[in-house]
């Protein structure tokens, strides 16, 4: 059963990510690619990365979304015509898939419990989590102790990314933005639409509740702060869509996000430090308490709290400042 | 009784199958736009109250049920909400349907 | 060794990257670039404390958040990455030092703090990939320094700067992709990310198909990365149209940088467990360095928009770094990390004085320097020392390391007479479009009164200490040359 | 199931290849950034493909499962970092994009190309 639904959504996929790039409506494509990303998050959750799914799902479906239909209503709504043809292209890119699958059939088999994958460090996570860290969701450990320097890394990341938009857009809006006759938000949001402002506003509070929910139990099942950022982040962007983004603006002012953005970094880098301060390691949180158990789940839990909070920051900043040069 | 919950869960669920197939065809099959999202509706609303039942027979009295009703009463708001949206959406854009052309249509909904 | 001396390789990295949020939230007048040039010259102490370690024969390691080695993510510094640190911080030192004026100019006073914080997310993702000793910690740390370094050139006062750093940007995550693909093919057959642990159980992999596919991916990825030719197209643009100040600080490291990640794969995780990783290098990393230096220095010639002169000049050479690495000796990897070092003082001297060009000048054409030797003579002066350098004349820095190189061809049989001959080529075609500069800025007369006057001190002052140093490490090159041999010997499997 | 397996990779390959091609032929820049983000979501597939194991479920051990088999959570950690880089990549894309359209007036490579000239 699962062998044959493999099949299914494997091929789905592929047939998605081949209509992406034929399409020559921009719209098009973006709706097919998050399709595409639900279909990879539904392949992620049988193959057991419910985290990733989790991911995936808010990151591909509904965040880039988002960013890349905000960049079309300023930009452009057709791709033109291409002008020559590509096969020569085409050629290179079939060979190189026909090598690179000759090349794939040295790899382990798949799901072999004896593949070296399973063998030398993952053994040891499972393990150790029970033991040093006692939380149920190995991923969270993983990706917060054991490799914690990478989640650290990854927070930057989204903050180079967050700082670069505002550098490349500022708050001001652009020379497009008079002509543009797709408004991404209107100054007085959906007030005249009845029935998606009614249930919209409905909903925010569980999306709220959900993406809190989504922080805070990281630690036992799937999730953590990038998803909850995401989502939390989802919520606010569906206010300023409904009641304007001039009101979103006054519920969280561009001075607020600024402190967001760059205090979940610091925080997180601050818990770290005083791993040093206390006598040990750069995140190493087993210090931070008497009980180094309890200990590594107060780092955790503060870690993933600054991760919620620069994700949440940056995703509202990049959303507005795409919004504001779409304005009037 | 674990029989009869059985038949009744597959009952419901090969009739929300049934629907999403229609709902599908009929997204491929209709005429214009409009006609296309009736269709399409089919997928959004009768299917999940069917097939989402249906799982929390199988599912019994657990969190997992309370989990599913809370995504069927999700669906049920947001499915018609944004086909509301888009059929004004549509509306707004000039997307007039072939047969309503005769229809009024409203200036703005401002 | 004192505790908070066992701490220096994370601080190394977290110190410019902890300043960076604090840095955007200042927004008085001078402050940012205040805190940005006091965060970057600490690193740089922090440099030079690692690289007297490291030369006093101590191999410094570190575990993050206390986890040992293959589970949890280990920095370890040796001579390369000591090296490496010292050009990076340096040359981050440096611009910042220099460029106050310069960036004051290019960058409006509001974006100015978001722009310096990119620079010290630049600055320390650069250093985190040198420190590390996981490779896809090196992933994570090369994605903040690629896209830091694409927010910095898009700063660049002309709007061509935008497409260039659009095909930067696409041609870095292609290449960062890559990388990426190498380093899952390797775990898949290890089951390890830690570089030392991955070079020692590739050995007993069964099956090296996914494994040379893997060497494929990387090598490709990082080359990419590197600008090594010819994947080399996203460079001469992305270099001309930055802000001057960028220009500086990534043509002296950036590029560089992915060549240290190229050659630590090769030599330290491939070359010995692979059959037949050498014809990679006889076969394909020999003829491109060549092809690179022979065009990078032909385009060079005939350009006349000055900044694009010195980025198709870092082209060719770029080609003489990954020469010496291709000739698979201890002495052809020592002159190709040597040239790493003394390159980066050269081009950088060579960027800082279009930098101090750019002050006074609008558009930076050959034609439009004519005649400004008269005007601003410390300028010039200093361009002709650090040209000397490229060159590679005899009493600077650049000789050095061609002399090395040299010495390593003929080292390589027969084939290394033809090497010779190719970089003596090579020097006299850079001879020629330095002097091209030269001619215009000395003997040709200004087409009208020029109404200009020297570049602002900060950064001529910075110019000459840079310029100074090319010439200091060409009469005493100990410290480079020392950890330039060490480096090679550990790459080649030597222990010193 | 060793066939899915085999399958799975060669997703992996033609999804690869099928955002590299967009990325090289489309001149359009949101198509190039749109085929990027296809060519990243293939390495993810790799990852988490490799990370499977038979039998095995979602690396979540509670007291019910103590003693079960679960996949291996390191790709998925991975992964969940290299998922975060690609929105970075792609808004930072999209924010020059933007800057191109303000600037050119367009966002189609050979355009930009005839106005550069």
């Amino acid at each position: 059963m699962t062998v044959i639904f493999g099949f299914f959504l494997l091929t789905l996929l592929l047939i998605t990510a081949v209509a992406i790039v034929q399409s020559q409506n921009l719209f098009v494509s973006v709706m097919l690619s998050g399709m595409f990303s639900l279909l990879l998050a539904v392949n992620f959750f049988l193959l057991d990365a419910a985290d990733v799914a989790l991911t995936e799902a808010a990151v591909g479906a509904g965040i880039s979304t988002v960013l890349l239909l905000s960049a079309l209503a300023i930009t452009a709504k057709h791709e033109k015509a291409p002008s020559s043809s590509r096969v020569g292209a085409l050629i290179i890119v079939i060979i190189a898939t026909l090598v690179l699958i000759y090349a794939t059939l040295g790899n382990p088999q798949f799901a072999d419990p004896n593949a070296p994958v399973h063998q030398h460090v993952a053994p040891w996570y499972l393990d150790k989590t029970a033991e040093a860290i006692d939380i149920p969701n190995v991923v969270t450990a993983v990706l917060g102790s054991f490799r914690g320097y990478d989640t650290l890394g990854e927070v930057f990341v989204v903050f180079t990314a967050g700082i670069g938009v505002l550098f490349l857009l500022g708050t001001q809006p652009g020379p497009f933005a008079q002509s543009n006759p797709f408004k991404l938000t209107d100054p007085k949001g959906l007030r005249h639409y009845l029935i998606p402002r009614v249930v919209g506003r409905m909903l925010i509070p569980f999306i709220l509740l959900f993406g809190l929910y989504v922080q805070f139990h990281g630690e036992y099942g799937p999730g953590g702060g990038f998803q909850a950022g995401a989502l939390i982040a989802a919520a606010i962007i569906l206010f300023a869509l409904l009641e304007g983004e001039n009101s979103a603006l006054k519920v969280i002012p561009r001075s607020v996000l600024i402190g967001l953005i760059a205090g979940g970094a610091l925080l997180y880098g601050v818990v770290g430090l005083f791993g040093i301060f206390l006598g040990s390691n750069f995140l190493d949180y087993s210090v931070l308490s008497s009980n180094p158990v309890k200990g590594q789940q107060m780092g955790l839990l503060i870690i993933e709290a600054g991760v919620g909070i620069t994700v949440t920051g940056v995703l509202l900043s990049i959303f507005h400042a795409f919004a504001a040069r779409g304005k009037f | 009784m674990e029989l009869f919950l059985d038949i009744a869960s597959w009952i419901l669920m090969s009739l929300g199958g049934v629907f999403v197939f229609i709902g599908g065809l009929g997204a491929l099959r209709m005429p214009d736009l409009y006609t296309r999202m009736h269709a399409a509706g089919i997928t959004d609303s009768i299917a999940p109250i069917l097939i989402i039942p249906g799982l929390m027979l199988q599912a019994g009295l657990t969190l997992a049920s309370v989990k599913l009703l809370a995504i069927l009463v999700f669906l049920l708001l947001t499915g018609p909400t944004a086909s509301n949206a888009l059929a004004s959406a549509a509306l707004l854009a000039g997307n007039r349907s072939e047969q309503v052309k005769s229809t009024a249509v409203p200036e703005s909904e401002e | 060794m004192t505790a908070f001396h066992s701490h220096l390789p994370v601080l190394q990295v977290i110190v410019p990257m902890l300043t960076a949020p604090l840095v955007i939230l200042l927004n008085q007048k001078r402050l940012p670039w205040i805190v940005a040039t006091a965060a970057s010259l600490c690193a740089f102490a922090i440099a030079v404390t690692l690289a007297m370690s490291v030369m006093a024969g101590q191999t410094i390691q570190y575990s993050l958040g206390a986890w040992p080695a293959p589970w949890g993510i280990e920095l370890a510094v040796d001579a390369f990455s000591a090296l490496m640190l010292l050009v990076v911080t340096g040359a981050s030192s440096v611009a910042l030092l220099a460029g106050a004026q310069s960036l004051d100019k290019d960058i409006e006073h509001h974006r100015q703090p978001l722009f310096y914080a990119a620079w010290l997310l630049a600055l320390s993702g650069l250093a985190g990939i040198l420190v590390t000793a996981d490779a896809f910690n090196i992933f994570v740390f090369m994605e903040i320094s690629s896209l830091a370094s694409y927010v910095l050139i898009s700063g660049g006062p002309d709007k061509r700067a935008l497409p260039a750093v659009f095909k930067y940007l696409v041609m870095g995550t292609i290449g960062a992709t890559f990388y990426l693909i190498g380093v899952g093919l390797i775990y898949m057959m290890t089951g390890t990310l830690n570089l030392a642990d991955m070079a020692f159980r590739i050995e007993d992999v069964a099956d090296q198909t996914p494994i040379l596919l893997a060497a494929g991916f990387i090598t490709i990825g990082l080359a990419l990365k590197a600008a090594i030719f010819p994947l080399h197209i996203w460079l001469p643009n992305a270099y001309t149209y930055a802000p001057n100040m960028v220009t500086v600080f990534l043509a002296a490291c950036a590029t560089k940088v992915a060549i240290y990640v190229l050659l630590r794969f090769d030599f330290f995780v491939f070359q010995p467990n692979l059959v037949g990783h050498d014809f990679q290098f006889t076969f394909f990393l020999l003829p491109l360095s060549l092809l690179a230096i022979l065009v990078g220095s032909s385009v060079a010639i005939f350009e006349p928009k000055l900044k694009r002169l010195m980025a198709w000049s870092s082209v060719a050479q770029i080609g003489y770094i990954t020469l010496g690495a291709s000739l698979l000796s201890v002495s052809g990897t020592t002159a190709s990390v040597l040239h790493i070092f003394n390159h980066s003082l050269a081009k950088g001297a060579l960027f800082l004085v279009m930098a101090c060009l750019g002050m006074r000048i609008a558009q930076l054409r050959i034609d439009n320097i004519a005649g400004i030797a008269q005007k601003m003579p410390w300028t010039m002066a200093a361009f002709v020392l650090a040209g000397l350098s490229l060159i590679g004349v005899p009493g600077t820095a650049g000789f050095i390391s061609k002399w090395y190189l040299i010495t390593a061809s003929f080292e390589s049989g027969a084939m290394g007479i033809a090497l010779v001959v190719i970089i003596l080529i090579s020097s006299l075609m850079a001879v020629v479009y330095i002097w091209r500069i030269v001619e215009s800025a000395y003997f040709r007369q200004p087409e009208e009164d020029l109404v200009i006057t020297e570049a602002p001190i900060p950064l001529l002052l910075m110019t000459w200490v840079v310029v100074l140093m090319n010439v200091y490490f060409g009469f005493a090159p100990g410290v480079p040359i020392e950890l330039a041999t060490g480096a090679a010997e550990l790459l080649h499997g030597q222990t010193p | 199931m060793e066939l899915l397996g085999l399958y799975y990779y060669w997703v992996f390959a033609i999804l690869l290849m099928i955002g590299l091609y967009a990325v090289i032929v489309k001149l359009n820049l949101i198509k190039k950034l749109i085929g990027l983000s296809l060519f990243q979501a293939a390495v993810f597939l790799l990852y988490i493909t490799m990370g499977k194991l038979e039998g095995g479920t979602a690396p979540i051990v509670t007291d019910a499962n103590a003693n079960g088999l679960f996949s291996n959570p390191l790709p998925q950690v991975l992964i969940l970092t290299a998922i975060v880089v690609g929105i970075s990549t792609m808004a930072l894309g999209l924010g020059i994009v933007i800057r191109i359209k303000e600037e050119y007036g367009t966002i189609e490579e050979d355009e930009i190309q005839e106005i550069d000239k």
